[in-house]
């Protein structure tokens, strides 16, 4: 099966093309193919897992090409490059897309391009998948540019409206910008690799010193360019909030579990350039842990004010991708790697979650929620499951993962470890203000919310499992043999070995609990200070019921207090919230009114004056010349003669003269 | 050689000032009567050069044919016989510029090209020889030239002639 | 000397021999001039389109001489009495156009005249007296009979631009035009006089062989200088190259279309050819006089013609400063013909082949515009709004004629315009390839009023909505058909005229 | 007898002939001038004539007369009919046509 | 067989002009009948080709035409030409049958027809002439059909747009045909093209420098480059659709093609003196393309900017002087060929559809015309160099090749271009974009929301589909073009591969 993974993508690629050619006719609209597409392609990637965890040691990748092209002598391959990073790659993405398409077809039921929907939820996974088996950078390139597009597109389905188009061309147009990094950064690495494309090549060289360190250090920073615009590092972090204007499933899908992590993956993938080029292993500071470091502490800490659930998990995500970038650049590969694979099950959950609460309530915002434990119970267990492991509660999944992380950093990156620990505080405290936010207190909106149907339900289930279990494959639990540091590892033949594992730390273990516990905590205080009126209330029902129009009132001013004006009580959260909207994203947007604003000008002014007025000027000054040469033709024969003599003789004495 | 350098002179202070009030006088008529004295000079001029033929075709066809046909045509654009207040038209001074421009460079590239060469007079030529070259190298614009004058004969009539 | 001797010398004379193979061409048409003038006599008033025919016939019965000349065996060149009179390739060609043209101009003048209320049989008579006063300037190598060949194109020329007696800008083109005409004459006789008093001869190899000499007497002095600038001065204004063009918008405008038509080509070729035969045999040997002289009169004429045509309403007048710009890209090789004897060539070779192009493509415009003029009555360029509609075949015609002019590729135009390219790159000096470069600019300029016209007839409005058809009579068809065939055929096979300006110049 | 005081005595007519077919605006009196100029060329080819001894000067010179009499008399013509229509030989007022 | 290519159009052209007019449905057929039977002559060639010897000139005719100067009637075609003839070909149909039933006004379907099939003949002709007169003529063949059909045809700006078309185009010829004149007389009194690569290294530098300049001001305002580019968008904007479908698929690769077949391989050195320049002027268009696209409230004229900026990165590609970079320019010649024409296309049913072309008045063709709507996305991300779509292997190779030029040109200079080229493709992303959004998302205005909008009828589906085709083939498969082009490519750079071995 491992030779055999081009088909992984294919299926759905197939697919993709089959929903669009009779995908309107088929009864279930085209749902049917695009779950039928993926499910086959999520068998042969488990398949893929297996196949590859039972290979003998040492584990050398499967490669496959044929020539794609070739020009000037040059031969570009399209191929497939399968090791353990890929085979994880290949079943997360294809599980999540499968599962995301279930839940897609009870929470897009009805929607007027439901078939176009799941059409482009095949392309994206398929061009996903390309990505993730590329065995070259060009083809990776492809693969990334065209996930792009598919993020366009499903980011803005509901194009009707300005708001979700504009949000649209932002995602687009920001990754765009990183990727302009990821091209350069390709064609140099290019060069350097001696006109060679392939990754595993270029890894090797990298790694054995064949491209020298600035060509390295410049290719590595031009690709770190693509990976903070994709996978939303600061500051080309602003587009994910504003594309949870699309649909939930695919921000599960795209913007949380799969898209957003192929800049992780891209660093993951080609690590030998960034080790070599950012002299990882050297221990210093380097570029790629101060961006994943920033961004996991300005993230969390934006991810306090706001009313918006999917801006919350946006905010969290993006986080959560810094924890991972800032992993690969503390040389926990490893750690990095597994994160990401945690993080996609516990977030998919979470955003499917919010997906259910937002098809019960018809509104994203938190000020709409409340109370909703009781009227969507599965939702409820799920969503605390997905919240815990994301706060990093043991044994849930983030926990193993994100103490890796800090484990990992605590080896020579104490100032990260220390960023890390402040990250898990402020992920734990944000994401008990929005349970609490959602689930307790009373219900504050005006729909009539229920629990979601089964087809969203038994995903959310699903991922609520996995969220538990998902980190016990990092441990010996496992066993040995399918411990996933031992099949997930970066090994390049005939290059030294670069990813050093560290043992389990107790101590650190301990510390980022207790760091969790402590923001739940702080979070949890706070908010149940506040409610605990309602809290004795409860317990009584003539306390009840004299106490419910003061409660509710008491409640909505509470809200209020909550939602906006103790917000001002996070100085910190509001003071990033402020740069984050008026500064940073205000530098993205005034700069897209700036080039709008230089485009009006330089038109105007440069080409209507000045090049189409030069050339206007001359047709202009040859008719004007005319006008005054005319008036030399005076109709009067005798001035016509006195030209004839006149010129003659002086002619004649110029070239007596001259001659 | 001093005897025609007297007439020389004289014929040529004659023509010098018919020529002037040729171009200046204010009447017609007189001006073509100037025309015949300059003409009568070029004749004389001929003479002097030997070429005799030359000299009495001048007499024939320009004082009597020419100065006449000048004469007619005064007379049929009823131009006034007497003073005529303004025959000029308004750019004199600048004719006399171009004139004088046109006189000062024809003189001093004759004065730099022939300097004080003399002609060596070699006698008349005879009719004959004027004629052998005519009927001769010259047979062919001889006989175009009939064709144009009859050209301009017929055109000059239809040209003129009332219908 | 005795009057013996004087009677020796008269009995000496010896009758020049001639050849009359090669003279046929001027006899027929000496023959046909009498003829045309006897049968106008004893025509009455609905005979006299007999009179154009015979004229027609008169022509192409001229060509039959020419032809078999071109086609006779052996040597090309006869040379009688004393080189003064040549028949060559290059006689011959030019003959060749210019009975061509002239037959062109006989039918687009056909029902111009017959309807106009013109004297016809004077008209035809005095056309071909001035196409013998060119068919004689193509073989003359002598400066009398330079000169009695071009007063013999000239004088018809002034009477037929009078033709129309009663219009008063008929009366003041034939005015100006005669005028000036007779003082460029002067001015070129003057000319002639100093390089015959330099050369003691009147032979255009003799006066080359004189100029030629070196030593304190030779042909570097200011003289011959201005000598052969009069001389060149006096076919300038012949062929209206600035500032010596004055007149010819005047007259074109004035003058009966088919008399503009025929000054705009045929008159125009005799002086080039005066030229030709002047400065390529005559003064070769002084290019420091005529290099620069033509340089200036060619970039002169092309810009300010180009300049002016740009402002013009009056689509004969357009033509007319067209047809001075178009002088004078003919004028560019002049002006580089001197670095080299095969610039020479090739410089000679471009101007032959512009001026056959050239006579094809104006003629062409020419009837087009006596074509239109009969239903619109007017030679405004707003008359032409709205052709392609109501005429479409004319309005093509149109299109051809003027982007053939404007030297658009594939039209014959651009081959004359690439020749005179060719021949200043041949040269090759800095101050050819600026020229070439004036040139080259200025064919842009010239686009943008030739293209105007196609404007007007095809994305205007009709301007009085009248959309009756033209009707073009027959002889104007034949004049169109024959035009725009040459235009076309050379642009597709531009060897055919190349070869004959080759030829030519050979 | 020296040549340059023939051909100084026709560029002094060359000249007064330029002048006044520039000055003058009669019509006729522009032909006058005009002829002025012609004959002071003859002057100057028979001069030569003489001087390079060669009979060729002369015969251009009668050519140039015989021409000079056409010339005129086409030249009247036109005078005649441009005053038949206007009833002026005035040449400075025929502008009709220009620009 | 190549000369039936480049000459049957016109033959059936002047059998069309004695077709009568009335008969309509007649000219309409045989004009289709005429483009049909010349694509099937180019669907030969593309069989007959031997793909094996893609570097060499094929199915070359090469007889006597104008001896005085030395000019022969040599044609033939090579891997650079096929695929451009190709195009030409099919561009040709496609818009005969685009027009079937709509053509614009003031309609006169036979003289349109006519100017149509003049048009091909010059552009078969440019792409297949081996002989620099013949080159030239067929290069100046197409500016009066074009000249006419924006003149007349056009949009209310049409003559303005028309004649500065024209003008601009017959002055950088004129300074062309010059420099084919000096090159005739410095390379040998030939005109032959072959010929000419063979001995045109031996002029000297300062010379092949002037002679450069003048090819490249003939090329550089066809393609056109920056600052030479004001025509085009009025010429874009006044045009009917099929004109500025042709004037961008076809027209403007003369240009390029030029510099390809001509200027390059015939003047290696001096074409390394230019090319920084090049690249410079390459770059500003670029980005001057874009910003000029994003002041536009026209959509044409919109798409015609995208086209100056598109054209440079064919120019940044042909300027580096390396088979990477001028396999990139005639990739990116075909591609911007069928995506533009395409884009034309789109716009000029819209403008059928809606009587405007003003953005701000448009919106919501999504909903109104759902599968146009999709048509022009597609467009737009083929437009903006989505990888998989043709677009990308225009672009991607280009800014490629300038990471590395030709050896002997300055490194950093052109990796500045490198780098100002692909930020370049982040505003063609805004651009596009900002068009889709305002045209196609969002809802109609009030003023078209009752108005009845017409989806993609027959003709417009036949003659998209093969664009639509090709760009999805050439975006998969890039050495579906590639393997043409190469070996033929490394003839051209063969000159200057060779000064750098000897330096």
């Amino acid at each position: 099966m491992l030779g055999s993974a081009w088909l992984i993508p294919l299926i759905p690629a197939i697919s993709f093309v089959v929903i669009l050619a009779v995908g309107k006719r088929l009864p279930a609209k085209g749902a049917e193919i695009g779950i039928g597409a993926i499910g086959i392609s999520f068998v042969l990637a488990m398949v893929s897992v297996v196949q590859w965890v039972a290979r003998d040691e040492p584990r050398e990748a499967v490669e496959h090409h044929l020539t794609w092209w070739k020009l000037g002598g040059v031969d570009i391959g399209a191929g497939i490059h399968v090791d353990g990073l890929t085979v994880m790659m290949l079943v997360v993405v294809t599980f999540i897309s499968l599962l995301v398409q279930v839940y897609s077809t009870g929470y897009m039921a009805g929607d007027r391009r439901y078939t176009y929907f799941f059409a482009a939820l095949s392309l994206f996974t398929a061009s996903m998948l390309m990505l993730v088996v590329a065995d070259n950078t060009l083809q990776l390139l492809v693969g990334w540019e065209l996930v792009g597009v598919c993020s366009f597109m499903l980011i803005g389905h509901w194009w009707e409206e300005e708001a979700n188009s504009s949000a649209a061309i932002k995602a687009f147009l920001t990754t765009r910008t990183g990727d302009v990094g990821l091209m350069l950064g390709v064609i140099t690495l290019f060069f350097a690799a001696g006109q060679n494309f392939d990754i595993a090549n270029l890894n090797r060289l990298a790694l054995t010193g064949g491209i020298s360190h600035g060509l390295l250090l410049t290719g590595g920073a031009l690709l770190f360019l693509g990976v903070m615009g994709k996978s939303a590092q600061f500051p080309l972090h602003v587009w994910l909030p504003d594309a949870m204007a699309g649909p939930t499933p695919v921000s599960a899908l795209i913007h949380a579990a799969t898209m957003v992590v192929a800049g992780v993956y891209l660093v993951a993938r080609v690590y030998g350039v960034f080790w070599a080029g950012f002299s990882i292993g050297d221990g210093g500071i380097n570029l790629i842990a101060i961006i994943g470091g920033i961004t996991v502490i300005i993230a969390a800490a934006l991810a306090f004010v706001q009313d918006d659930i999917k801006k919350v998990l946006a905010y969290s995500t993006i986080s959560q991708l810094g924890y991972m970038v800032m992993a690969l650049g503390v040389g926990a590969w490893t750690a990095g790697v597994f994160h990401l694979f945690t993080h996609a099950f516990f977030k998919a959950l979470l955003f499917l979650g919010s997906g259910s609460l937002i098809h019960a309530v018809h509104s994203n915002n938190m000020s709409e929620m409340g109370g909703m434990r009781k009227h969507m119970p599965t939702t409820f267990w799920t969503f605390m499951v997905g919240s815990m492991a994301l706060a990093g509660i043991p044994p849930l999944a983030g926990f193993w993962s994100k103490d890796e992380i800090i484990n990992g950093a605590s080896h020579g990156f104490e100032l990260f470890m220390v960023v890390g620990l402040v990250g898990a505080v402020m992920t734990a405290a944000y994401m008990t203000r929005a349970v609490y936010l959602v689930f307790f207190g009373e219900y504050r909106g005006h729909a009539h919310p229920h629990e979601s149907p089964p087809s969203m339900a038994i995903p959310l289930q699903i991922l609520g499992v996995l969220s538990v279990v998902g980190g016990l494959a990092g441990t010996a639990l496992v066993g040995s043999k399918w411990r996933f540091a031992h099949w997930v590892t970066f090994e390049i033949p005939g290059a030294p070995e670069i990813v050093e594992e560290h043992a389990f730390n107790l101590p650190v273990a301990m510390l980022s609990v207790a760091v969790g516990l402590i923001g739940i905590g702080i979070a949890a205080g706070y908010y149940l200070r506040n409610t605990f009126p309602r809290g004795a209330a409860e317990k009584s029902g003539l306390v009840r019921t004299g106490y419910k129009v003061l409660v509710n009132k008491y409640y909505l001013d509470n809200l209020y207090i909550d939602g906006i004006v103790r917000s001002i009580q996070y100085p910190i959260a509001k003071a990033a919230y402020w740069i984050n909207q008026k500064v940073i994203d205000g530098v993205v947007n005034g700069v897209g009114i700036g080039t709008r604003q230089t485009a009006q000008v330089v038109y105007d002014v440069i080409d209507q004056k000045v090049i189409d007025g030069a050339v206007n000027g001359a047709g202009f000054s040859a008719e004007e010349g005319g006008i005054v040469l005319r008036r030399t033709q005076t109709g009067r024969v005798q001035t016509y003669a006195a030209v004839l003599f006149g010129a003659s003789a002086l002619i004649a004495v110029g070239l007596v003269f001259f001659t | 050689m001093v005897a025609e350098n007297i007439a020389f002179g004289l014929i040529a202070a004659a023509m010098v000032g018919a020529g002037f009030r040729l171009v200046t006088t204010t009447n017609v008529v007189r001006a073509a009567l100037f025309l015949a004295i300059v003409l009568g000079g070029v004749a004389a001029i001929f003479i002097l050069l030997g070429a005799e033929f030359v000299a009495w075709v001048q007499v024939l066809v320009y004082i009597g044919a020419i100065v006449v046909l000048l004469l007619f045509g005064v007379m049929l654009t009823r131009a006034p016989i007497g003073k005529e207040g303004d025959l000029d038209n308004d750019q004199r001074w600048t004719a006399a510029l171009v004139a004088l421009f046109v006189l000062g460079a024809l003189a001093s590239v004759l004065a730099d090209a022939w300097g004080t060469q003399e002609i060596k007079f070699q006698g008349v030529q005879r009719t004959a020889a004027v004629s052998d070259s005519i009927f001769g190298t010259y047979v062919v614009p001889f006989e175009v030239a009939s064709v144009l004058l009859l050209a301009a004969l017929v055109g000059a009539v239809a040209l003129a002639r009332r219908d | 000397m005795s009057i013996l001797a004087a009677a020796a010398a008269a009995t000496s004379f010896k009758a020049p021999s001639l050849d009359y193979h090669a003279l046929a061409p001027e006899i027929i048409l000496t023959a046909t001039i009498l003829l045309v003038l006897v049968a106008d006599l004893f025509a009455s008033e609905d005979q006299k389109w007999l009179v154009a025919n015979l004229a027609g016939f008169g022509l192409l019965a001229t060509m039959v001489p020419i032809v078999s000349l071109a086609l006779s065996d052996g040597s090309h060149v006869r040379s009688m009495v004393g080189g003064s009179y040549v028949v060559d390739d290059f006689s011959l060609v030019l003959k060749g156009l210019f009975i061509v043209v002239g037959y062109v101009v006989c039918l687009m003048a056909h029902r111009y005249v017959e309807e106009g209320d013109y004297y016809e049989g004077e008209f035809y008579f005095l056309l071909l007296c001035s196409i013998l006063g060119m068919v004689v300037m193509a073989s003359s190598r002598d400066l009398i009979a330079i000169f009695v060949a071009l007063e013999t194109l000239s004088i018809p020329g002034y009477i037929l631009a009078g033709w129309r007696k009663r219009d008063l800008k008929s009366n003041e083109a034939s005015l100006k035009y005669y005028l000036l005409g007779v003082m460029a004459s002067a001015v070129m006789l003057y000319g002639m006089s100093l390089i015959f008093g330099f050369t003691g001869s009147t032979l255009l190899t003799d006066i080359g062989a004189a100029i030629n000499a070196p030593g304190p007497n030779g042909g570097h002095q200011a003289v011959v200088t201005m000598g052969i600038l009069f001389i060149i001065v006096g076919f300038a204004f012949k062929v209206s190259a600035v500032p010596f063009h004055a007149w010819a918008p005047d007259t074109y405008e004035g003058a009966p279309t088919p008399v503009t038509a025929f000054l705009s080509v045929a008159s125009k070729t005799g002086g080039f050819v005066a030229l030709f035969e002047l400065v390529y045999i005559g003064f070769f040997g002084r290019s420091d006089v005529w290099g620069p002289l033509f340089g200036v009169l060619a970039v002169l004429s092309m810009t300010v013609g180009n300049l002016i045509a740009l402002r013009q309403t009056n689509i004969v007048r357009m033509l007319a400063y067209s047809s001075i710009a178009q002088a004078g890209f003919i004028l560019v090789p002049f002006a580089v013909a001197g670095t080299s004897p095969s610039a020479a060539q090739s410089a000679l070779t471009a101007s032959i082949v512009y001026l056959l192009v050239y006579a094809a493509m104006n003629l062409g415009a020419f009837s087009v515009v006596i074509a239109v003029a009969r239903k619109t009555r007017s030679g405004e360029i707003s008359s032409y709004g709205g052709l392609f509609e109501y005429a479409p075949g004319l309005a093509v015609l149109m299109t051809i004629f003027m982007f053939s002019l404007a030297g658009i590729p594939p039209l014959a135009g651009a081959w004359a315009k690439i020749f005179v390219f060719r021949a200043v790159l041949d040269a090759g000096t800095g101050w050819a390839v600026a020229l070439g470069v004036a040139a080259a600019v200025n064919s842009v300029i010239g686009l943008f009023y030739y293209s105007s016209v196609a404007r007007q007839m095809w994305m205007t409005p009709v301007p009085d909505g009248d959309r009756t058809p033209v009707a073009v009579p027959a002889p104007l068809v034949a004049a169109l058909g024959i035009t725009v065939s040459v235009v076309l055929a050379i642009g597709v096979y531009p060897q055919a005229f190349a070869r004959l300006g080759e030829l030519a110049s050979g | 007898m020296y040549l340059n005081q023939f051909l100084m005595l026709a560029a002094v007519l060359f000249a007064m002939g330029v002048y006044g077919v520039l000055a003058r605006k009669n019509g006729v009196l522009v032909l006058m001038s005009v002829e002025l100029m012609l004959n002071a060329v003859n002057i100057n080819l028979v001069a030569f004539g003489a001087f390079n001894n060669t009979v060729a000067g002369q015969t251009f010179a009668l050519f140039v007369i015989a021409i000079a009499a056409a010339e005129v008399g086409v030249g009247l013509a036109i005078i005649l009919l441009i005053f038949r229509n206007r009833a002026s030989v005035d040449i400075d007022e025929i502008d009709a046509m220009r620009g | 067989m190549l000369t039936v290519a480049v000459l049957l159009p016109i033959v059936g052209a002047v059998i069309l002009a004695v077709i009568p007019k009335g008969r309509e449905e007649v000219l309409k057929a045989w004009a289709l009948l005429v483009t049909l039977a010349t694509a099937a002559v180019g669907v030969y060639l593309l069989v007959a080709f031997d793909y094996a010897k893609s570097g060499q000139l094929q199915f070359t005719v090469n007889t006597e035409w104008i001896p005085v100067i030395n000019s022969r009637y040599h044609i033939g075609i090579d891997g650079i030409s096929l695929p451009l003839l190709i195009l030409s070909m099919v561009i040709t149909v496609l818009c005969v049958i685009y027009s079937w039933d709509h053509f614009p006004e003031p309609h006169n379907p036979k003289a349109f027809l006519i100017l149509m099939l003049l048009l091909e003949t010059g552009m078969n002709g440019t792409f297949a002439a081996e002989d620099l007169i013949l080159f030239f003529v067929f290069f100046e063949l197409v500016l009066l059909p074009m000249y006419f059909m924006i003149g007349v045809w056009g949009g209310p700006n049409r003559q303005y747009a028309a004649i500065k078309f024209f003008l601009y185009t017959l002055f950088g010829s004129a300074l062309m045909i010059l420099a084919f004149l000096a090159l005739y007389f410095k390379g040998g009194e030939t005109f032959d093209i072959p010929l000419l690569i063979a001995q045109g290294g031996t002029i000297g530098h300062s010379t092949q420098v002037l002679i450069f300049a003048g090819l490249f001001m003939g090329f550089a305002i066809k393609v056109p480059m920056f600052p030479f580019h004001t025509w085009l968008p009025d010429a874009h904007t006044e045009a009917p659709t099929v004109g500025s479908v042709i004037l961008a698929a076809v027209l403007l690769k003369l240009g390029t093609y030029g510099f390809i077949r001509i200027a390059i391989p015939i003047l290696p050195d001096a074409a390394m003196t230019w090319a920084p320049w090049i690249g410079l002027l390459a770059v500003i268009g670029i980005i001057y393309g874009a910003l000029g696209c994003l002041a536009q409230k026209d959509m044409k004229r919109l798409i015609a900017f995208s086209s100056v900026a598109h054209m440079g990165f064919v120019m940044l590609g042909i300027a580096t002087l390396t088979s990477f970079g001028i396999n990139a320019a005639v990739f990116g010649m075909v591609a911007h060929g069928l995506i533009t024409g395409m884009l034309f296309f789109i716009a000029g049913s819209v403008q059928e559809r809606f009587n405007t072309r003003e953005i701000s008045r448009l919106g919501g063709l999504l909903l109104q015309a759902p599968r146009l709507g999709w048509v022009l996305g597609f467009c737009v991300f083929a437009s903006l160099g989505l990888p998989g779509l043709a677009g990308f292997w225009g672009e991607f190779p280009a800014i490629l090749a300038s990471y590395q030029p030709a050896q002997g040109l300055q490194l950093w200079v052109f990796r500045t271009y490198m780098v100002v080229a692909s930020i370049g493709t982040v505003f063609a992303a805004g651009y596009l974009l900002w068009m889709l959004q305002r045209v196609a998302f969002g809802t109609a205005k009030t003023e078209f929301e009752k108005s009845h909008i017409h989806d993609i009828h027959i003709p417009e589906y036949i003659a998209w589909t093969p664009l639509l085709l090709g760009i999805v083939a050439l975006g998969i498969f890039p050495s579906l073009l590639f393997h043409v082009t190469d070996k033929a490519v490394t003839v051209v750079t063969s000159g200057v591969t060779q000064l750098a071995s000897a330096r």
